[in-house]
């Protein structure tokens, strides 16, 4: 089969590539699609353990297929369109946030060689990609024609102006100590232990676990979740963005959400803890990438059950008078050291 | 941020909060002007669930009010209760019974912390922390099941009548009582590190929705707002009826005047309720539960009478009309939430529209009370 | 302004029937009578005392006029019922005194409880008292309501529109004499 | 600058309290009940709809038709006749009407009840199509009684 395969490389390398570029693309939509639906059952489960309910329990065993019939409910549920939008960029939005969704996986590696296309500016690719969400959120907010919608697109976009810079700051120290900006070669150097995680990475800046806390906090503003759900703020604007959206319109956006989360989380797990590498060094491999890809989520969805949302000046403050003088003097701080060492 | 706020007309917008929105609990409709996300003027629009009960009263006879007064403020319905049967009691010049009184406080005091236990899910809930709101249910939901124990009923409990209360409570309802007063307790402590201690409410409610005692004393509000507002003001001691004056409490006040002291307010005001039901059960007295000289026909004589009693929300007072019939001439009811809604549309000016969900939260407005 | 010195500017103005009550048996203790003219300096009074606004409801007092008559003087036969329409106050008639609508405002203090009562009484016919809104804020709600239940008109008040009642009610319900 | 430091430690640090305390609460029981499969106990002062006692000396009701239950009734919701049967003293009850849809569960017929021939239903599982379904024949709910 292998032999067969690298015949057909040598001899047809032009099919190869679109049967890889087909393989790939099959994968992630799949990738994408489950995470996104078995995300929700599983944020659904975990609220309700920490809310001393059982969760979904009554589609298939352990309510399993809750994903499947929610699916299956917003399929088929009208595609409504309210007066007066603007139906383009109405129609375009939920797809908008989506297919960057999808673009940014595009050059994640999950694991050596697990890649579908790998680029030497993966890193700045992926970020590249993530903001284009926000233009998403914005058009769709903007074209629904709904006052909710539009306090909400207003709050997405400061929002993600705001955290952009503290992210970014924080990148940019980290790109000092490891040099690259190609995904795979930031894992490869942080193999052997924990250890040599760029998160304990304490002798190229002692600041660098703060870092990876602020990048994790920037990560829950970027992908909209609580405290820092305010284009979603349910008790203030109804379902912000999302207010005039119904069907798998809302369904995209949904999983958008959840794409994005997946998206933060496995750049985490890969700029700061290391990939695919074992915590002690030995069997290195995807699982490892993923668990670490999980249990962040996990996190994402405990905090999002216990703390009450922050307002829009909270979010501000925080970014503005906390996340970016820190993540300034973190930047100093390595450069400092590197510069030395 | 409570300055005078003013911008042209044509540059503002007008918001609907309401009548369906999720932070209003129920049918509240709140015209807001708003520049951006601040909010210019904002107009209270009242009567999506006017049912009059004031018309209802002059149609029926005395006893038959009796269930209406709890689908007034349904999160307290036994204060409501209480002040109508208070309130005939005092036109007819009935004496209630000793048991009836301790029965009718521990039995209020527990609907008080249930209604509080409402509140605070609710409000953590409008401030977007959504785990809170199952926690507190959880207790909420040992105080109904106590009540519904004694009353037959967990929401509208109808339970006092002129003269006393119809069911007498018995040893397990005490031990219930007993049992979940010291869970409560602990749950208070896990609720101020879980909630009071996080520092995103904290930034969410210091120095926001500054309500001070001169605006609560024109605006007659009362209960946590006042007392929030630093007025020490509870009519449970100031105005003492039942059995009130015979147990030891504290009436908490705090001088911030914004959200957070209205918070504190009722946070402690849970251990007091606590405090006072743990002194009644102690001495519980034996005895009859319904007077002796309650008439068959309730004919309150001529004039006109006036009750107040301390609810979850404030005061509420009830002035009732009697000609003499079988039937109120007039019944008036003076519900806390009413001044509290139009307070709002006073101290959400130049506010940013999250922070006025906030502030609406901490005046803990119940829409049937306000539109009666 | 201490209590003693309130009673006493309440008895000096013009036509003011003052009279303590006893709070056990009714609730408040000071029962103030005024005319319609002298509500605002009595609240402007009451204000300066330190006093919150507790409540202000009406009271119709249809058919009392008649009672009264009746028991003055008993044996003759009762003039018939005036009242036809709904909503629509009868024409006083002569020889009698017109029924009235009584304005009731309850005060209370957070320092030391003190319920006093406020009553004025307005004809029937044609209802109007002072507004006081621009001394108690909550009065401009309560005066709308008494204003959509009872059709008095609170002169000065700048928004005589229903609350609690539809925007274009044009009843009054608690009026006895309405009919749904 | 130590005001600072202080306050975003504190700050952290409420959160991470919280978050133990939530962490608890994951490993602690399920305090709900699952309603269809399990039921809670209903207390025995439940006020459902009202019914009639059985009388087992009678083998029937303890209504007398004085009409007490009709006339406490603050919403109008009982409805009852009765006619007088050749040879009795007394009016014999024909027909007991409960329009349930009005009913607001006050209890006070109960308690005007002075033969104690009314009680409460423990049913609270009432839905339905239609309006006419509320309409308790209480005479007849009796006869079909076990």
């Amino acid at each position: 089969m292998l032999s067969y395969l690298n015949y057909l490389n040598d001899t047809m390398p032009c099919l190869m590539a679109i049967l890889r570029l087909i393989v790939c693309i099959v994968c992630i939509l799949a990738f994408v699609g489950l995470n996104a639906a078995y995300l929700v059952w599983l944020e659904r489960k975990l609220a309700g353990r920490i809310q001393r309910r059982i969760g979904p329990k009554e589609v298939g065993p352990f309510g399993l297929l809750q994903p499947l019939a929610d699916g299956i409910k917003l399929m088929t549920k009208q595609l409504f369109l309210p007066d007066g939008i603007d139906r383009i960029l109405y129609l375009l939005a939920p797809m908008l946030v989506m297919t960057t969704a999808f673009m940014c996986f595009v050059t994640i590696p999950f694991g050596e060689g697990l890649v579908a296309r790998e680029l030497d500016l993966g890193l700045l690719a992926i970020f590249a990609f993530a903001s284009i969400n926000v233009l998403g959120l914005l058009l769709g907010a903007w074209a629904s024609r709904n006052k909710y919608s539009m306090i909400s697109s207003a709050r997405v976009v400061s929002q993600n102006v705001a955290y952009e810079i503290p992210m970014l700051l924080v990148v940019a120290s980290l790109l000092m100590v490891t040099g690259t900006l190609n995904l795979h070669d930031i894992v490869a150097e942080q193999a052997g232990g924990f250890w040599n995680w760029n998160v304990l990475r304490l002798n190229a800046s002692p600041l660098m676990p703060v870092a990876f806390l602020i990048f994790f906090v920037c990560t829950l503003a970027e992908t909209n979740r609580t405290p820092f759900d305010l284009a979603e703020a349910e008790s203030e604007l109804v379902a912000g963005s999302f207010t005039e959206y119904g069907s798998m319109g809302f369904g995209l956006f949904f999983m958008g959400e959840y794409a994005n989360m997946v998206v933060g989380s496995t750049l985490i797990s890969i700029l700061f803890l290391g990939g695919w590498n074992c915590p002690f060094g030995i069997f290195p491999g995807p699982h490892w990438l993923f668990l670490k890809l999980y249990a962040l989520i996990s996190t994402v969805m405990w905090i999002r059950w216990t703390f009450p949302r922050t307002t829009f000046y909270g979010l501000l403050n925080l970014s503005w008078k906390v996340l970016i003088p820190i993540a300034l003097v973190n930047l100093l701080i390595t450069g400092a050291l590197v510069k030395v060492f | 941020m409570n300055a005078e706020y003013q911008l042209p007309e044509d540059e503002c917008f007008v918001l609907n909060l309401g009548p369906q929105h999720p932070s209003t609990h129920g049918v509240a409709r709140i015209k807001l002007t708003l520049d951006g996300e601040y909010i210019c003027k904002a107009e209270p629009v009242l009567g999506y669930i006017h049912r009059m009960h004031e018309k209802m009263a002059e149609n029926r006879t005395w006893p038959q009010f009796f269930p209406n007064t709890g689908r007034l403020d349904y999160l307290h319905a036994l204060a409501y209760n209480q002040n109508y049967a208070c309130l005939v009691e005092r036109a007819l010049a009935i004496e209630v019974p000793e048991r009836a009184e301790y029965i009718r406080v521990i039995t209020t005091e527990l609907n008080r912390i249930a209604s509080h236990m409402v509140w605070y899910g609710a409000f953590v809930l409008d401030l977007g922390g959504f785990t809170p709101l199952l926690y507190t249910f959880d207790d909420r939901e040992q105080i109904l099941d106590l009540l519904e124990s004694v009353t037959g009923s967990r929401l509208t409990f109808s339970y006092f009548r002129f003269g006393g209360v119809p069911n007498d409570i018995d040893d397990d309802f005490i031990a219930g009582t007993k049992t979940f007063i010291s869970r409560m307790r602990e749950r208070i402590k896990m609720y101020h590190a879980l909630i009071t201690k996080n520092v995103i409410l904290i930034n969410r409610l210091k120095d926001i929705g500054f309500i001070p005692a001169e605006m609560c004393r024109k605006y007659g509000a009362s209960g946590p707002v006042a007392r929030g507002a630093g007025i020490d003001y509870d009519v449970r001691r100031n105005e003492p009826y039942s059995i009130y004056d015979r147990f030891e409490f504290e009436i908490p006040v705090y001088h911030e005047a914004d959200s957070m002291a209205r918070y504190m307010v009722r946070m402690d005001e849970i251990l007091q309720s606590l405090r006072i039901i743990e002194q009644a059960i102690a001495t519980l007295p034996a005895g009859p539960i319904m007077a002796d000289k309650v008439p068959k026909l309730i004919r309150p004589p001529k004039g006109d009478y006036y009750h107040a009693v301390e609810t979850a929300r404030g005061r509420l007072g009830m002035r009732a009309v009697s000609d003499g019939s079988a039937i109120p001439w007039r019944l008036k009811l003076r519900t806390p939430c009413f001044s509290n809604m139009l307070i709002f549309g006073e101290a959400c000016r130049g506010m940013l529209l999250a922070d006025a969900v906030a502030l609406f939260g901490s005046l803990d407005l119940v829409i049937p009370d306000v539109d009666k | 302004m201490t209590r003693a010195e309130l009673v006493k500017n309440l008895q000096a103005l013009p036509g003011a029937v003052v009279s303590d009550t006893d709070h056990k048996a009714r609730g408040f203790d000071l029962d103030v009578k005024l005319s319609p003219e002298n509500i605002a300096e009595a609240v402007q009074l009451m204000d300066e005392a330190g006093y919150f606004l507790d409540t202000m409801t009406g009271v119709d007092w249809l058919g009392e006029q008649e009672a009264l008559r009746k028991e003055a003087d008993k044996g003759k036969a009762a003039a018939p019922a005036s009242e036809s329409a709904a909503g629509e106050p009868p024409l006083p008639q002569a020889g009698i005194g017109e029924d009235e609508i009584e304005i009731v405002y309850d005060f209370n203090n957070f320092q030391e409880p003190y319920g006093v009562v406020l009553r004025v009484r307005t004809p029937r016919a044609k209802p109007e008292v002072p507004s006081i809104h621009h001394i108690y804020p909550i009065a401009h709600w309560h005066e709308r309501e008494a204003h959509e239940f009872f059709g008095v008109v609170f002169t000065g008040h700048p928004y005589l529109v229903p609350l609690l009642l539809p925007e274009d009610a044009d009843y009054h319900p608690l009026l006895k004499d309405f009919v749904a | 600058m130590a005001a600072y430091i202080k306050s975003i430690l504190v700050g952290t640090w409420s959160l991470i309290a919280g978050l133990a305390i939530t962490l608890r609460f994951v490993f602690k029981p399920v305090v709900t009940c699952q309603y269809p499969h399990a039921v809670p106990k209903i207390p025995d002062r439940y006020r459902g709809h009202i019914d009639f006692v059985y009388d087992p000396a009678t083998c029937s009701h303890k209504c007398i038709v004085c009409g007490m239950c009709q006339k406490t009734c603050p919403s109008g919701c009982i409805s009852l006749e009765g006619e007088k049967l050749e040879g009795a003293k007394k009016k014999t009850l024909s027909v007991y009407q409960l329009n349930f849809t009005t009913c607001s569960l006050c209890g006070l017929c109960v308690e005007a009840c002075p033969t104690g021939a009314l009680t409460f239903s423990k049913e609270y599982n009432l839905a339905g199509f239609d309006e006419k379904e509320y309409h308790f024949d209480l005479i007849k709910r009796l006869q079909e009684r076990p």
